[in-house]
């Protein structure tokens, strides 16, 4: 089970109604197919509208970075401008608001966190359901009445056991309920994945040449439309090594600094490139991923993005006993360290 | 050489005058193109220009089609390929593919008196619409030029200027009050306001700026020009310069092909994309 | 030409060409490509569509214009690089993407025919493959002039009637690589021409998706440029590439040198694919943004399919693929969109 | 293109011998942007400066490179030819072809390609690098010297007789330290509160000297020449002024603790005086003791002070002061009683330290000066001393030697036996180490003229039998287990940093070494500087010393220190970092990396403090918008270097 | 010139430490072969991962990374950041497969010549049996 969208949609309406909130941000219905989609909720009126379902995936601590940068919903009153923003965040998601928090990009009075506790719910897994269900057409998804999930296809509906569709980021989810947040719906839980890292079981265990070979594979597919960096919370910074032209213009920048903006990555979709740049991206995650998966949901072809990523959560856990994203007042991985960080790789 | 429009044609940098210096250098440079190419281009059109390794930038021809020997260009330092073209030296090859884009329509501006009003870096594609009005000087009527920079230290082509000021007014401008500068101080429109052109049988042309040509426009209303009778040329960031790379488009016009040479009339039209 | 294949005899056919470059579509993980294979056994009719169509192979994402160097001394050498000469033949295109090949050769030519393009595409032959059903729920090519069984662009087409293929030659190139296939095909029956047409008709029945107010999208769009209808339509806009990247008819594109060796400076003129939805796409390197936001880039996208394409080509530059429905990350839905267009108040 | 010459050096042969200059000149010569390429025997002398000169003068060159030995060796000095020739010394950099390349290869092939490299990399660099100016700081000419023992004396004595106002902090009432616990000095014998003494007096007398005792530096903040120290004065209840040392107060006080001063051996009242020499001369009134500061409950010494000294209100001021350069002479302590338990320490009242010892052999000791045993106030016959009490073992105490117990420990067999005629002093020892000016005639005489045993081994156990400590002990010399009924065992014990000294190293930002001493900014070269500009360490902090030692370190950190405050202004290595305020996000991770403090959050936007700045980069490489640089090594500079080392020649 | 493969490495060597160490390397006199260049940098904690990537990229065939020994850092704790950030980088690049040899970290302090010339002489050792590194190499 999980939280009721009645009581999500009561507490959204009640915020837009008593104005205590700029817009909130949420989910509705999409209109191609049975996934719920991002949605911006500026009247008590539109409340009626948002939707939460197992289709929920987007992790809407994203559209943070465009509100900082005021590329939204430009507030219209002065007044409107010092109200926070609304967000229904996912355990994973509030987790992405401990982590912009923790870097101070977001202020934690900018946000009204409307946390929903997954319980022992998830979203489900795109490929794993079409996997299960094959050419069905599906209409709808909703949590099962005790656990599992109920697909609506058009031969009507059907229960499916959580194991068989559930993401593995919710598989291996240790923040079900949300770890900030302002108000929560739902039931308390503490759920404790029985493998939080065995989505890396496979990789790992094969030979180092294996490894290249799987991602020369993956990442050759990449078309570098950078969906994953653009889908994730923590990529909110203006400029990116993968872009070459200097974003963070001023009439103060010189020539000279615009000129010399390194070309790290060329736009050429080829192997060393899309390397670097997936190496750089992991990195720069290392520490900070909440584990959402959505830049791997993003990506139109495929790739394994979160193996990547769940590997640094697990050597920053494993090396430095660092978790991610529980705690905003905690110094951010990179940026510290303990004396007892072992240095057996070092000569 | 292949007719094909991807691949420039080697030129050799012959002259570099260093026009403006500092943070927003200017220099002229002049090219004559090697291995026996040639060019042959109109007044407005453009050239994209390639420093190998750098990248392409396209860029105004200042020249004349008339003059034969050369092709000028006034380049502000600006980015990557502007800032490695003010690192080049005399002797150095750079690439020139074009001309691309239309072109001041000067058949049809015979007979008439010309006002050429200009800001800054703006003088590049005005100059040679000039030149090549004085290059033809029967064919036109009064000829007048307007031109203003910031500071005296950032008028391009000053020299030449100066020099014809002698033959026809030139009336020159900078921002603020400097010691010694006799002429006028003020925004370029300002000084289109102070010098009163006429508009009958006047053709404007005027390039600066976007919030120069502004309000030259508005100054040329104003003095009673009609819409017909203002042109202004547009930049748009390109790549190809022939109007498939998709990104100058103002609306569904490509400032590559279809500009970048607009009369007001058709200008006011376009959608605000520039 | 109408010709029959046995499903069977496919990989016959295949063996057939051997100087072209054969792409079929090819399952990965439940995502088809097109992809070069050496003998492949048949067309996996289960595929959808592509995620990136037949666009790649006459347009691909990367491609060398030129080659420089400056190992002389003096002046850098320029050298062309034209693609090779290779012709190739890609199976199972479906009919949107066909089409929409038809309308990248629109840019491509004109004034400046693009001659990378063009060796390409010349050297391309595009083998259809009729819908039986719409490949995907998102699907609306009979929205913007297309449908199941189109032609557009095809040189072969072919349509699935049980066993094996009705085979309609439509062009040189087609024929060329049908009469290579010599004796794997068989003579048409007498209805099959019929049956085939009517698997097209069924298909076109079953597109459930459709542009309301179609005939009157481009005069709706004519006066939206200022509209704050942007503003709201794109509020969950990423500014990602999938939508622009993965569309068959988009073609905007880069061109960066790409440096292989500083010194003696060596390297390449690459063109790669672009987008209009990357805020850099329009950016000036004085850092002005002609169209700064989501919503510009939003408006570019729509206007230039729905209004300029339009105004310059005659055609909307869209097929009803449903790529950019189908991948879009936050639910953004074109068809949505231009149905909203219809209904916004000016 | 900014017109680099690069100047090749052959240093005789040491480059060229194995680096084909010509080539590298050659192959320079063609690079990218290298618009002067010339060799030359000895770059570093006259003819070779004045060749960079006059290149740069004649070419209307941007920039240098020179191609020689490391830069630690001459880069100022072809930086001073740039600027002779008006060219920013910022402009010069050194590729260094000898250390890292003509020394260490012997191919000329491989060599000269390598060279190569090098130099076309530091070209690269060079031609990114901007003119830099230094960055100049003013200088607050006061100094600030922690710790109040003979080294610290020393060290505001020679500051502030070179004119400079001095504050001289420390934490016990007295200053002193532990030079004045001890009896006589070795290898001269003269008396140590005679020689001390009066060198506390001067210091607490000078005009340029604040003594501040019972107190204790709290905060440190700012930079070399402009520190801001605050200094926390702890209230001695007592007010100097008024007191007039008539010790009616001790009389009365019922509170009996440890005397620190004698090691414990006796006590003393909670209001005291240390020592009768105590400099400044007044009582304190130790709170930790005194019954609560309740009047109520107590308040005997302000009944009987007659001239109402006592204040039980006193409260702890917090004292800041600015000062311009530090030293630091936090001293030492003996290593922990309880891990010495294995030779009865602490368990049997005869075991004594050093310390212990000297009080009982000093003539204002527990016992004026006549050695007795503690337990029976009996004389000793049989005494046992043991060096190495915690030094040299690195399993179980501390790894290094503690330098001094060698000499102390033969003066105090030798001052034993002075005082008692007829008794026997044995000393257990490892090895003699009596490196010093007459130490190792010292040490001769003890065991010649005094007849004191040496014994080479270690003592196994100590334990109490029949009144006597049973000493088991092993002659490594002859193998025999020795055993002996001691009246008493004095341990050289281990010296350790005093206590507090770690955390006082992180209010300074100075390092610590292996062992907790104070790190030194070079074991060789910079013996007295910390790696924090501005800071020096004295005496026994940084590693165990004698008095003459710590007071030659004393004065040359005073003279380090002296170095700054004459000065007006100082400059600092330009090379820090500058933050990109458009991509500064004001997440903070550089302003917690910075080992400085130098970054500070300014509306939002990381703002460095030029003057602490380093220019370590590694704000650089953990801000994650590359929005942090530092000036001339740019991410721009290492990209192009890196390119630069991976052409293929 | 034999046919042997000479590995490319790219060092990047802390200034106070790593930089002087291979100086007294020098000075002494001792010989290890020349396939790495030098780059000096201030501190290890300054070395960032973009660094050690694009060295690959740009065909490195070996990285190094050098620093002072923990609690001997000229900028007290510079090598402590560049310990677990690098630590992060290794797993990566191994977890892509690349050869874990490839990229090494070491601590050498301006003491320790003979270590930094053992260093070098292991690396390369170790790096010629590889061959070229051309995973994360980019096309030429």
């Amino acid at each position: 089970m999980t939280a009721s969208v009645e009581e999500i949609r009561a507490e959204v309406k009640k915020l837009l109604d008593e104005g205590a909130v700029k817009y909130v941000i949420g989910y509705r219905n999409g209109s191609a197919g049975p996934f719920a989609a991002p949605a911006f909720f500026t009247g008590a009126g539109e409340a009626d509208e948002l939707v939460w379902d197992p289709t929920c995936f987007h992790n809407l601590a994203r559209f943070l970075a465009d509100e900082r940068r005021e590329d939204v919903c430009a507030p219209e009153a002065e007044e409107d401008g010092k109200k926070p923003v609304g967000v229904v965040v996912k355990g994973c998601d509030s987790r992405a608001v401990a982590v912009l928090l923790q870097e101070k990009f977001v202020d934690r009075d900018a946000v009204y966190l409307i946390g929903v506790s997954c319980e022992d719910g998830g979203v489900i897994d795109e490929g794993k359901l079409a996997r299960k269900l094959g050419t069905a057409k599906v209409e709808k998804i909703e949590f099962g009445v005790d656990g599992g999930f109920v697909v609506t296809t058009d031969e009507g509906p059907i229960k499916i056991e959580s194991a068989d569709i559930l993401d593995d980021r919710c598989v291996e989810c240790r923040a079900a309920y949300p770890v900030v947040h302002d108000v929560v719906i739902g039931e308390q839980v503490d759920r404790k994945p029985e493998e939080p890292y065995g989505s890396l079981d496979e990789i790992e265990s094969l030979a180092p040449e294996e490894r290249w070979e799987f991602w020369e594979r993956e990442l050759g597919k990449c078309i570098r439309c950078y969906a994953c960096r653009s889908i994730c919370p923590m990529c909110y910074c203006d400029e990116c090594v993968a872009d070459t032209i200097a974003f963070a213009v001023t009439a103060d920048t010189t020539a000279d600094e615009k000129a010399q903006k390194i070309k790290w990555v060329e736009r050429s979709p080829d192997n060393s490139e899309n390397f670097f740049y997936h190496l750089v991206r992991a990195m720069h995650l290392a520490g900070r991923c909440i584990d959402c998966n959505e830049c791997e949901r993003a990506c139109p072809v495929d790739i394994p993005l979160r193996l990547l990523n769940k590997k640094l959560e697990k050597e920053a856990k494993e090396l430095f006993d660092y978790d991610v994203g529980f705690d905003p007042d905690v110094p951010s991985l990179i940026s510290s360290f303990r004396d007892e960080d072992p240095e057996d790789f070092i000569r | 050489m292949s007719d094909n429009t991807y691949i420039p044609k080697l030129a050799e940098i012959i002259d570099i005058n260093e026009e403006v210096g500092g943070a927003r250098a200017v220099k002229t440079f002049k090219t004559v193109f090697l291995n026996g190419d040639r060019f042959s281009f109109l007044p407005g059109q453009c050239a994209m220009l390639s420093v190998f390794g750098k990248g392409e930038s396209m860029i105004s021809i200042s020249s004349s089609p008339l003059v034969e020997d050369y092709l000028q260009f006034s380049i502000m330092k600006m980015g990557r390929v502007t800032s490695a073209l003010h690192e080049m030296e005399t002797g150095a090859v750079i690439g020139v593919r074009g001309p691309y884009g239309n072109n001041f329509p000067m058949d049809e501006w015979k007979g008439k008196n010309l006002i050429f009003i200009s800001g800054g870096i703006g003088i590049a594609p005005v100059w040679c619409v000039f030149q090549t009005a004085l290059g033809n000087r029967g064919d036109y009527g009064d000829i007048t030029f307007v031109y203003g920079a910031r500071t005296s230290a950032d008028l391009v082509y000053r020299e030449e200027m100066e020099k014809l000021a002698k033959e026809l007014p030139v009336h020159l401008s900078i921002d603020v009050e400097e010691p010694g500068w006799a002429e006028f101080v003020g925004f370029v429109p300002q000084n289109v306001t102070d010098k009163k052109p006429s508009p009958k049988d006047a053709i404007a042309v005027t390039c600066g700026p976007p919030i120069m040509i502004k309000f030259v426009i508005e100054a040329l209303k104003e003095l009673g020009f009609e819409d017909e009778q203002i042109y202004t040329t547009v930049e748009n960031k390109m790549k190809c310069g022939i109007g498939k790379c998709g990104r100058c488009n103002i609306g569904g016009h490509y400032v590559c092909n279809d500009g970048p040479v607009y009369s007001w009339a058709e200008l006011k039209k376009l959608p605000q994309e520039y | 030409m109408e010709k029959t294949l046995k499903k069977d005899a496919f990989a016959e056919w295949l063996k057939k060409l051997p100087s072209y470059d054969v792409y079929v579509p090819v399952e990965d993980d439940g995502r088809f490509n097109y992809e070069i294979v050496g003998n492949a056994g048949a067309i996996d009719e289960s595929f959808t569509n592509a995620v990136v169509g037949p666009k790649k192979v006459v347009f691909p994402q990367r491609e060398v214009l030129l080659r420089f160097n400056s190992t002389n001394e003096k002046a850098p050498e320029v050298e062309e690089v034209l693609p090779e000469e290779k012709p190739a033949v890609v199976f199972g295109v479906r009919p949107c993407d066909a089409r929409a090949v038809t309308l990248t050769d629109k840019v491509f030519g004109g004034d400046f025919a693009d001659p990378y393009y063009w060796r390409r595409r010349n050297n391309t032959t595009l083998i259809g493959l009729v819908c039986t059903e719409p490949p995907s729920a998102n699907c609306f090519c009979t929205s913007v002039g297309g449908s199941p069984a189109g032609k557009d662009g095809l040189d072969v087409v072919l349509t699935s009637l049980g066993d094996r293929y009705y085979v309609e030659t439509l062009t040189t190139r087609g024929e060329k690589v049908v009469s290579d296939g010599g004796k794997v095909f068989g003579e048409p029956a007498a209805d099959d021409k019929k049956a085939a047409e009517k698997v097209g008709t069924e298909a076109a029945a079953k597109v459930e998706r459709q542009v309301e107010g179609v005939n009157d999208l481009t005069e709706n769009l004519r006066d939206m440029f200022d509209s704050p209808f942007w503003d709201e339509e794109s509020l969950s806009c990423i500014r990602c590439g999938i939508c622009t990247y993965l569309c068959p008819t988009c073609h905007c594109f880069d061109i960066n040198d790409e440096v292989l060796v500083p010194v003696p400076l060596t390297g390449e003129r690459v063109r790669t694919w672009d987008n209009c939805q990357f805020p850099d796409f329009t950016m000036h390197s004085s850092g002005h943004n002609p169209r700064p936001n989501r919503a510009s880039r939003l408006r570019q996208r729509i206007l230039h399919k729905f209004r300029y394409f339009v105004e310059n080509f005659g055609d909307y530059q869209c097929t009803g693929c449903g790529r950019c429905i189908i991948y879009c990350p936050v639910g953004i839905d074109i068809v949505d969109v231009l149905d909203k267009t219809a209904a916004y108040e000016r | 293109m900014k017109k680099t010459g690069v100047f090749v050096c052959h240093c005789g042969i040491n480059i060229a011998g194995t680096v084909d200059v010509k080539k590298l000149t050659e192959e320079l010569a063609k690079y990218p942007g290298v618009e002067f390429s010339e060799d030359y025997v000895y770059m570093c002398s006259d003819p070779g400066q004045n060749m960079i000169i006059d290149a740069i003068k004649e070419n209307d060159l941007d920039n240098v490179v020179v191609a020689c030995c490391s830069p630690t060796l001459h880069e100022s000095t072809f930086r001073n030819a740039c600027e002779a020739a008006g060219l920013n010394p910022f402009l010069c950099e050194i590729a260094n072809v000898r250390e890292q390349c003509s020394w260490v290869h012997r191919d000329m092939d491989e060599a000269t390609e390598k060279a190569i490299k090098i130099t076309r990399s530091i070209t690269e660099k060079v031609q990114l690098n901007e003119a830099l100016e230094p960055i100049s700081v003013p200088v607050t000419q006061r100094a600030l010297v922690v710790g109040g023992g003979v080294a610290g004396i020393q060290a505001a004595l020679d500051l502030a007789n070179s004119g400079y106002e001095t504050i001289l902090v420390e934490r016990s009432p007295s200053i002193g330290g532990h030079m004045s616990q001890l009896s006589e000095t070795f290898p001269t014998l003269d008396c140590s509160q005679c020689i001390l003494t009066p060198k506390m007096v001067e210091v607490s007398k000078h005009p340029n000297v604040k003594l501040m005792t019972y107190s204790e530096v709290q905060e440190v903040t700012g930079f070399v020449g402009n520190f801001r120290v605050k200094i926390l004065k702890k209230p001695t209840y007592v007010d100097p002024g008024a007191c007039t040392l008539c010790d009616e107060c001790t009389k009365v006080c019922p509170v009996v603790l440890p005397n620190e001063f004698d090691m414990g051996l006796t006590g003393r009242r909670a209001i005291y005086i240390p020592f009768p020499q105590a400099v400044p001369a007044t009582f304190t009134l130790d709170d930790k003791g005194c019954p609560g500061l309740l009047p109520i409950a107590c308040g005997k010494c302000a009944d009987v002070c007659e001239p109402g000294a006592i204040d039980y209100d006193m409260k702890p001021e917090i004292i800041e002061e600015e000062v311009g350069a530090i030293v630091v002479a936090t001293g030492y302590d003996l290593y922990d009683k309880e891990k010495m338990a294995e030779y009865g320490y602490g368990k049997y009242p005869d075991v004594l330290d050093g310390l212990q010892f000297e009080r009982l052999l000093s003539a204002s000791g527990p016992t004026g000066g006549k050695v007795l045993r503690p337990s029976d106030h009996e004389e000793p016959k049989e005494v046992v001393f043991i060096q190495c009490a915690g030094s040299r073992d690195p399993e179980l105490h501390c790894a290094y030697c503690s330098k001094i117990c060698c000499m102390y420990t033969a003066k105090h067999a030798m001052l034993y036996k002075h005082h008692v005629h007829d008794g026997q002093a044995y000393i257990f020892y490892i090895d003699i180490r009596s490196g010093g000016k007459d130490y190792e005639e010292f040490v001769q005489r003890t065991v010649e003229e005094d007849n004191v045993l040496y014994l080479r081994g270690k003592v196994s156990k100590i334990f109490e039998e029949g009144g006597k400590l049973k000493v088991w002990g092993v002659d490594t010399l002859t193998g025999k287990d020795i055993e002996i009924d001691a009246d008493m065992v004095v341990l050289a014990m281990a010296m350790r940093p005093s206590a507090g000294a770690a955390e006082f190293a992180k209010k300074l930002k100075i390092g610590l070494d292996k062992d907790g001493f104070l790190a030194e900014a070079h074991p060789k070269l910079r013996p007295v500087e910390s790696v924090t500009s501005g800071v020096f360490l004295a005496g026994a902090a940084q590693a165990p010393k004698d008095i003459p030692e710590a007071v030659a370190q004393a004065s040359g950190a005073a003279a380090k220190a002296i170095n700054i405050l004459s000065r007006d202004q100082l400059f600092h290595a330009p090379m820090v970092a500058r933050v990109n305020e458009n991509l500064c996000t004001g997440c903070e991770m550089c302003v917690m990396v910075c080992p400085y403090d130098a970054i500070k959050l300014e509306e939002d936007v990381a703002t460095v403090n030029e003057v602490l700045c380093e220019g370590c980069g590694t704000c650089m490489a953990t801000c994650l918008r590359a929005a942090i640089e530092v000036k001339n090594l740019r991410t721009q500079h290492v990209y192009d270097m890196i390119g630069a080392c991976l052409v293929e020649i | 010139m034999n046919d042997r493969f000479e590995p490319k490495i790219v060092a990047f060597l802390c200034k106070w430490c790593s930089s002087a160490g291979s100086d007294l390397a020098g000075v002494s006199r001792m010989q290890y072969p020349a396939n790495v260049v030098p780059i000096t940098v201030m501190c290890s904690g300054g070395v960032s991962p973009l660094y050690i990537f694009s060295a690959f990229k740009r065909g490195a065939d070996g990285v190094l990374v050098s620093g002072c020994h923990p609690g001997d850092c000229h900028y007290i704790k510079g090598n402590l950041y560049a310990r677990r950030r690098l630590a992060l980088v290794k797993e990566l690049l191994e977890h892509v497969g690349l050869e874990p040899e490839r990229f090494q970290m070491s601590w050498v302090s301006a003491a320790e010549g003979a270590k930094y010339t053992e260093l070098i002489k292991d690396f390369v050792d170790t790096l010629r049996p590889l061959g070229p590194q051309a995973k994360l190499r980019r096309r030429v």
